[in-house]
């Protein structure tokens, strides 16, 4: 008797204990007889219930609980990959040939002919130069038209020139920032700036047109020139900056500048060496100013966006 | 072992770009927040670098800028300048990634107050 | 000539669609359904070339043709669609959306039609495709969910089904299988890949029969002919499930043909699957109450009866086959039609309501008996006959097996008299208690009935004049 | 002097840099959208121009960059594919803008509209040269291109949503673009060579000597997980609903269009030219991409069916088409590779043809996305109900529309392995089935009225037409003669 009451309570439990998938047991078999099921909604683009009644307070344990799920198996995953990638990666960069091996298969003929023609080909000495600017033209080409599209679209994300644009959201977080801004110049670097500027404007030049004999060149003095143009917009704040910089300006450089090393590099292209031959070696010269002017406006238009979002 | 060690000598800036890299990985792909994504991005563009920019270096020879009448010996003088060229282009690149991905950032910041990636997957599933 | 049957369903769906005026409308629906009879029996007369409609290229075009087979279900798919007609006028306006319904009503005829005149594999896949698409409208018609539900479930199980066709149409193109049909097969060289050919086989039937509602893929039907309305149910349990029979038959008549596929492992899974779908069927439709989803249970069994006849693969099987496609066609029909005029009149929808009733609507119930023995298979009405031929040939080629399937065909004819007699009776004979009052539909209603069961019984009156002309066709299979 | 036909890859190339280099100086957004179209229309012809040629004289040609020949210098190289492709991608990008420009008015600010288009071109242009490049370095440059304008494309329109969903696409692809750049570090160090012939003539010797092979083997699962990821194949997939889902019309097309193919089709061209197909198949990477061809096919769909957002559906179904592609590139031989490229043609019409429909649809129902709130919406645009419903039917497969051809192509290409043709099979006829789930009812939505009352015309826009009625062309023509396209197809792939 009392057995068989224990051996049912036993039954019972197991079943609480392990209920079966009814959703989709019952969906199936209404499916075969054809009786509404209850993933029916997914057929007839029912927006979710859930969706409409939640009020939503951030919270960890509140999220969403196949999120969180998400994220925990999310973190395994990549770890896991993580370790196994690191493994095969550092084996394999073991089999490769030894730092420094001059029997390395990238010392072949082509740095070679660099090394050797490249200074008579092209006039530059800085074989790096002359191999970004002639050899390998189009990479630095597209790598100049990335910098100008980063800029283009942050520029379109950051870009404010009327408030009436912005959303009031933002505008509440803008007016927070210019809280924050203090309101008097700061003595010190206002003077320090005014004699620092002109030094480093001049060392960029040096940089950049040194960029054909010796180390240097557009990219790294374009960054220098716009080093000098954020301080001194830091220095005296946006509006006296207008004097060295105004939006017009810096679209006219910006687009100039591309545009000249464009239609150059075009013309060098489309003339096939030939009679292109004796224009590459005076061709690296205005390439590498236009490229000057595009990296300095792309950085100080980076600073002038982040900060205010106005040029 | 000793031979062990000798490769990892050998290749000491191939082992620590791949470390950077993956330290670089785990950070874009495990961080919470956005900037430190970021951050990591920019290591594991680093570590590239790095790997590429000690492909070029060859055992006891000069930055490749040409002196005066050592043209014709230059291959065996200066190291090899095409990894210096790449870096140079992948550098750019990732500045103006970096870039963009910092703007990004900054709008998603004004506009939900957050730059938890997990609290915005939430609030953007709360929308629509 | 052969595109006529084509063009007139097209033009008067899409007037049907452009018309607003009620009267107009029917009419012009009337004109077009009379015009495609008339070229249809034009063009069975008068016979066709075969027309290249285009020429895709990479051994693919769609061609039309006309044959023997293709003249038998024209004639019956037209004819059944302008006898169904007039019932569909009044009982439609009093669903409402009219327009949307007859436009379709008559696009799918176009599709059918497309069906019959297609000469090779694809063609036939597209128009079946293009049925599928277009015979939609007409289960959702009413719009409730379960209308879209019963729709949407229509649509996963005839796409499934027209994949697998879909999949064997690859490996046929890949064997050459995609040129013209043609009695006794047109597969070259089999050789070492019989095997390939026969799974193909094997699923391309399953995915035809889908449409014709046999085991496996049946569950489709008895959700979606039961929610439309009485007359497109009436024709999609009537022909459309017919049009699965077709496709079977082009596919294992006219494609691969007989002799490599007789005694395969295929033919024997799909013919117990067959006899599987008759007795099951008849089953559920005995212990089903509701009026028109017990008839929709019934078409799963009946067609089957076809099917089975189709796979037994001898002349004698196939004239039993084709016999039962005409009279499973004209008796489906009629029985849906009257249970549809009597849900009309009275509201009442399940099966044990019906007391009485041949008091009230004596002409509809008489039809509605006739189509019911037919449907049994009563000697003289025509159903006696294509069982009989099935029974017969399914004895006399396959011993064990074939005494099993005849058995089951007598067992399922039982249960068919047991689900559908009794509402005859209880009709005519409600007791005394019971006071009648007269409320027999129009005539526009009874015309249709009338017909379809006098062609239930006449055939199977004289009974060469049908079995005649299909033996022929059948003979000219093998 | 080289005759003009040479010097139409770099000039399209050229065109669309300094097109977009002009356009944003401007501020005048309508401007900017008549110049970029005209823009990609005239590449369109010169790409045509090429094709043509080529396909005259049967050939394929390098265009050294400059005057220094491989390996020193830059090279693009152009046959018959080539310019196939590339005209189908400034084709679709037009039709796009033409579809998406009254929602581009809606969407984008007035005052950033014109760096809208400077994206658009610059995508063009990336497009063009991954398509078009013989060197992996420049691949990497302009795969970056392709993703920040890909991803400034997404922001356009300025909603949070969107916003994350650009956020979580660029952090994806830059990690792609990561492992790209590694591969190519990797076969530089192996080979020594950044130029595609040399790089392939080092690998070939190094098969035979047998050495790095296992090294071969991880490099090209980088090149592929790299431009997996920034074309969702299968596992990496996950960015794609959002960023194609929650942006504008015009960016949705052309993206799903165009810019997940690029990268595939850069795929493409290093198996077959720098890793020979045997190399592939020897190193079994070939089969992982089928695979995960196969899970993206069905995946895809199964996510597109509970979906309810009509963009995002649309967005899963791109999954599940790139799905055909990699199953297609997957087979490792040249029928496969052939109805994957064929593919690609088909899925850039159709699927930018849906989006513009949809898009339209949604804006005549006062710009509400969700496929519940589409009701009625073709009855007020039929031309758009129309659209949407061929392309729907061309994805699902239905003869004499563009889907059916590639899926015939795909399968019959699979005829050489059992296993890969079983399995192939019925991944098709599943996903069939599963197309037809979700783009049917979506069709019946659009096309049924909500009860009690009867949809007004809207107003035409006639930009909308022209697009909606040329891509409608463009997909029943493929799907009715596909044999001469296919033949080019056949050429160019012999002359990669």
């Amino acid at each position: 008797m009392d057995k068989r009451k224990s051996a049912k309570n036993r039954k019972k439990k197991k079943t609480r204990l392990l209920p079966r998938p009814a959703h989709t047991k019952a969906a199936f078999v209404e499916w075969v007889d054809g009786d509404r099921p209850a993933h029916l909604s997914a057929a007839l683009h029912e927006p979710r219930e859930l969706r409409k009644r939640k009020v939503f307070v951030f919270d960890e344990s509140k999220m969403g609980q196949q999120l969180i799920k998400f994220f925990r198996r999310y973190h395994v995953a990549t770890t896991l990959m993580c370790a196994l990638l690191l493994f095969v990666f550092a084996w394999v960069v073991l089999t490769l040939p030894s730092f420094g091996d001059p029997a390395a298969p990238t010392n072949n003929m082509v740095p070679a002919e660099y090394l050797t023609h490249g200074t008579a080909e092209t006039g530059a000495e800085n074989v790096v130069t002359a191999m970004i600017f002639t050899y390998r033209g189009f990479d630095t080409l597209g790598e100049s038209c990335v910098l100008f599209l980063a800029l283009s679209s942050v520029m379109m994300l950051l870009l404010r020139r009327d408030m009436s644009s912005v959303k009031p959201k933002e505008r509440i977080a803008l007016q927070k920032d210019a809280a924050k801004e203090p309101k008097t110049r700061n003595f010190i670097v206002t003077v320090m700036s005014r004699i620092l500027v002109p030094f480093i404007f001049l060392y960029g030049l040096y940089v950049l047109l040194g960029g054909e004999s010796s180390p240097g060149g557009g990219f790294s003095a374009g960054a220098i020139m716009s080093a000098g143009m954020i301080l001194y917009r830091h220095a005296v704040g946006a509006e006296a900056s207008e004097r060295l910089m105004n939006e017009r300006l810096f679209t006219v450089i910006r687009t100039v500048g591309l545009c000249i090393y464009a239609v150059l590099f075009g013309v060098y292209i489309l003339l096939q060496g030939g009679e292109g031959g004796a224009l590459t070696s005076h061709l690296i010269m205005p390439i590498d100013i236009a490229v000057g002017m595009v990296v300095m406006c792309t950085m100080y238009g980076f600073y002038a966006l982040f900060t205010k979002g106005e040029i | 072992m000793m031979s062990f060690l000798n490769t990892l000598v050998q290749h000491r800036y191939a082992i620590t770009a791949t470390i950077l890299f993956v330290v670089g990985l785990m950070n874009l792909m495990q961080q919470r927040y956005l900037v430190r994504k970021v951050i990591g991005f920019n290591i594991m563009d680093a570590a590239i670098f790095l790997l590429l920019a000690s492909r070029g270096y060859v055992e006891g020879r000069m930055a490749p800028v040409v002196a005066e009448g050592t043209a014709e010996r230059a291959a065996e003088l200066y190291i090899n300048p095409v990894p210096a060229g790449l870096v140079l282009t992948g550098i750019v690149v990732s500045v103006s990634v970096s870039a963009f991905s910092l703007a990004l950032i900054q709008k998603i910041y004004r506009e939900y107050g957050s730059s938890d990636i997990k609290e915005l997957v939430h609030l953007v599933k709360r929308e629509d | 000539m052969l595109f006529l049957p084509l063009l007139f369903p097209l033009a008067g769906g899409i007037c049907a669609f452009l018309i607003k005026k009620e009267r107009p409308r029917n009419l012009c629906v009337m004109a077009a359904l009379i015009l495609t009879l008339a070229s249809s029996v034009a063009l069975c007369l008068r016979g066709a070339e075969p027309v290249t409609l285009l020429n895709i290229g990479g051994g693919i075009s769609l061609r039309l043709g006309i044959d023997g087979m293709g003249r038998f279900f024209l004639l019956l798919m037209s004819a059944v669609w302008l006898i169904v007609a007039p019932f569909a006028f009044p009982y439609i306006k009093h669903e409402g959306r009219d327009r949307q319904f007859f436009g379709f009503y008559l696009l799918t005829l176009l599709s059918l039609m497309g069906l019959c005149v297609s000469k090779n594999a694809v063609t036939l896949y597209m128009f079946y495709e293009l049925m599928t698409l277009l015979s939609i409208p007409l289960v959702l018609h009413s719009g409730t969910e379960r209308a879209r539900y019963a729709a949407l479930k229509y649509l996963g199980y005839s796409v499934a089904g027209a994949s697998l066709a879909l999949f064997g149409l690859f490996l046929l193109h890949h064997y050459g299988g995609s040129g013209d049909f043609a009695a006794g097969g047109i597969l070259p060289n089999v050789g070492s890949s019989q095997w390939l050919l026969v799974l193909a086989w094997f699923l391309m039937t399953l995915g035809f029969g889908c449409k014709a509602g046999m085991i496996p893929m049946q569950a489709w039907l008895t959700t979606a002919h039961p929610v439309a309305p009485a007359p497109a149910s009436a024709v999609l349990s009537g022909i459309i499930t017919k049009a699965g029979v077709l496709g079977i038959i082009r596919t294992t008549y006219f494609v691969f043909g007989p002799d490599i596929l007789v005694g395969t492992w295929a033919q024997k899974t799909l013919m117990i699957l067959a006899l599987l779908t008759v007795l099951s069927g008849s089953m559920l439709a005995y212990k089903e109450k509701h009026l028109k989803k017990r008839l929709a249970y019934s078409t799963v069994s009946q067609v089957s009866y076809a099917l089975f006849g189709l796979l037994l693969l001898t002349p004698t099987g196939a004239l039993g086959a084709l016999l039962q496609v005409f009279f499973h066609a004209a008796a489906k029909d009629v029985l849906f039609l009257a249970a549809g005029a009597m849900i009309y009149r009275t509201g009442r929808e399940y099966a044990d309501q019906y007391r009485g009733i041949g008091r009230e609507m004596p002409v509809t119930l008489w039809c509605f008996a006739i189509g019911a023995l037919s449907l049994i298979g009563i000697p003289p009405t025509g159903g006696y006959f294509s069982k009989w031929y099935l029974a017969t040939s399914a004895i006399e080629y396959y011993g064990a097996l074939g005494v099993v399937g005849a058995a089951v065909l007598l067992l399922s004819a039982l249960l068919t008299a047991g689900y559908l007699l009794p509402i005859v009776a209880r009709g005519f004979f409600p007791g005394r208690d019971y006071i009648p009052e007269r409320r027999e539909v129009g005539a526009s209603m009874l015309v249709p009935m009338i017909l379809l069961a006098l062609s239930a019984l006449i055939p199977g009156l004289f009974s060469g004049l049908l079995a005649m002309p299909l033996s022929l066709l059948s003979a000219s299979l093998f | 002097m080289l005759p003009f036909y040479r010097y139409i890859p770099f000039l399209c190339i050229l065109l669309c840099l300094l097109g977009a280099i002009l356009l944003a100086a401007g501020k005048n957004g309508r401007a900017a959208f008549v110049i970029s179209v005209a823009g990609a229309l005239v590449t369109a012809v010169l790409s045509g121009i090429l094709l043509i040629r080529l396909m005259q004289t049967n050939e394929s040609f390098v265009f050294v960059m400059g005057r220094f020949p491989a390996p020193f210098g830059n090279e693009l190289k152009a046959g018959p594919l080539q310019a196939l492709l590339s005209t189908c991608f400034s084709l679709v990008i037009a039709l796009s803008l033409l579809g998406g420009w009254s929602d581009l008015k809606h969407d984008v600010k007035p005052d950033k509209l014109n760096l809208y288009f400077v994206m658009v071109s610059l995508t063009l242009a990336s497009l063009y040269v991954l398509t078009y490049t013989n060197d992996m370095f420049t691949g990497y440059v302009f795969i970056e291109i392709s993703t920040l304008s890909a991803c400034a494309l997404v922001m356009a329109k300025d909603r949070g949503q969107t916003l994350v969903a650009t956020l979580r696409y660029l952090f994806l692809s830059l990690l792609g673009s990561g492992l790209f750049l590694i591969g190519i570090v990797l076969l530089y160090s192996v080979t020594g060579h950044l130029l595609m012939k040399q790089v392939s003539e080092h690998i070939a010797a190094l098969r035979a000597t047998g050495e790095f092979t296992l090294q071969l083997a991880f490099i090209v699962g980088l090149f592929t997980a790299g431009l997996g990821v920034k074309s969702a194949m299968f596992p990496f997939h996950r960015w794609l609903p959002d960023a194609h889902g929650s942006t504008t019309t015009a960016s949705s097309a052309i993206l799903s269009g165009t810019v997940i193919k690029g990268t595939a089709i850069l795929l493409i061209t290093l198996f077959c030219r720098v890793f020979t197909l045997d190399t592939v198949d020897k190193l079994h990477i070939d089969n992982v991409v089928f695979v995960l061809g196969l899970m993206g096919m069905i995946f895809g769909s199964v996510s597109a069916i509970r979906e309810r957002h009509s963009k995002r559906m649309l967005a899963w179904s791109s999954i599940a088409q790139m799905g055909y592609i990699f199953t297609g590139i997957g087979l490792g031989t040249r029928a496969g590779i052939c109805a994957a490229c064929f593919h690609i043609l088909v899925h850039a019409t159709s699927k930018s043809m849906l989006f513009c429909c949809v898009g339209r649809l949604s804006a005549v129902n006062g710009h509400r996305k969700m496929l519940k709130e589409l009701q009625g919406s073709a009855r007020r645009d039929v031309l758009a109900g129309v659209g949407f419903t061929l392309g729907a039917l061309s994805m699902i497969g239905i003869p004499l529309l563009a889907g059916f051809a590639s899926k015939l192509y795909l399968a019959t290409s699979t005829m050489g392995s059992a296993t890969k043709m079983g399995a192939t099979l019925i991944a098709i006829a599943l996903s069939t089935v599963l197309n037809a789930l979700y783009y049917i009812p979506a069709v019946v939505t659009v096309w049924s009225t909500p009860d009690g009352e009867s949809p007004e015309r809207a107003p035409h826009d006639p930009t909308f037409v022209i697009a909606a009625v040329v891509s409608i062309a463009a997909v029943v023509l493929l799907g009715v003669a596909y044999t001469p396209v296919m033949h080019m197809v056949e050429v160019g792939f012999a002359l990669l």
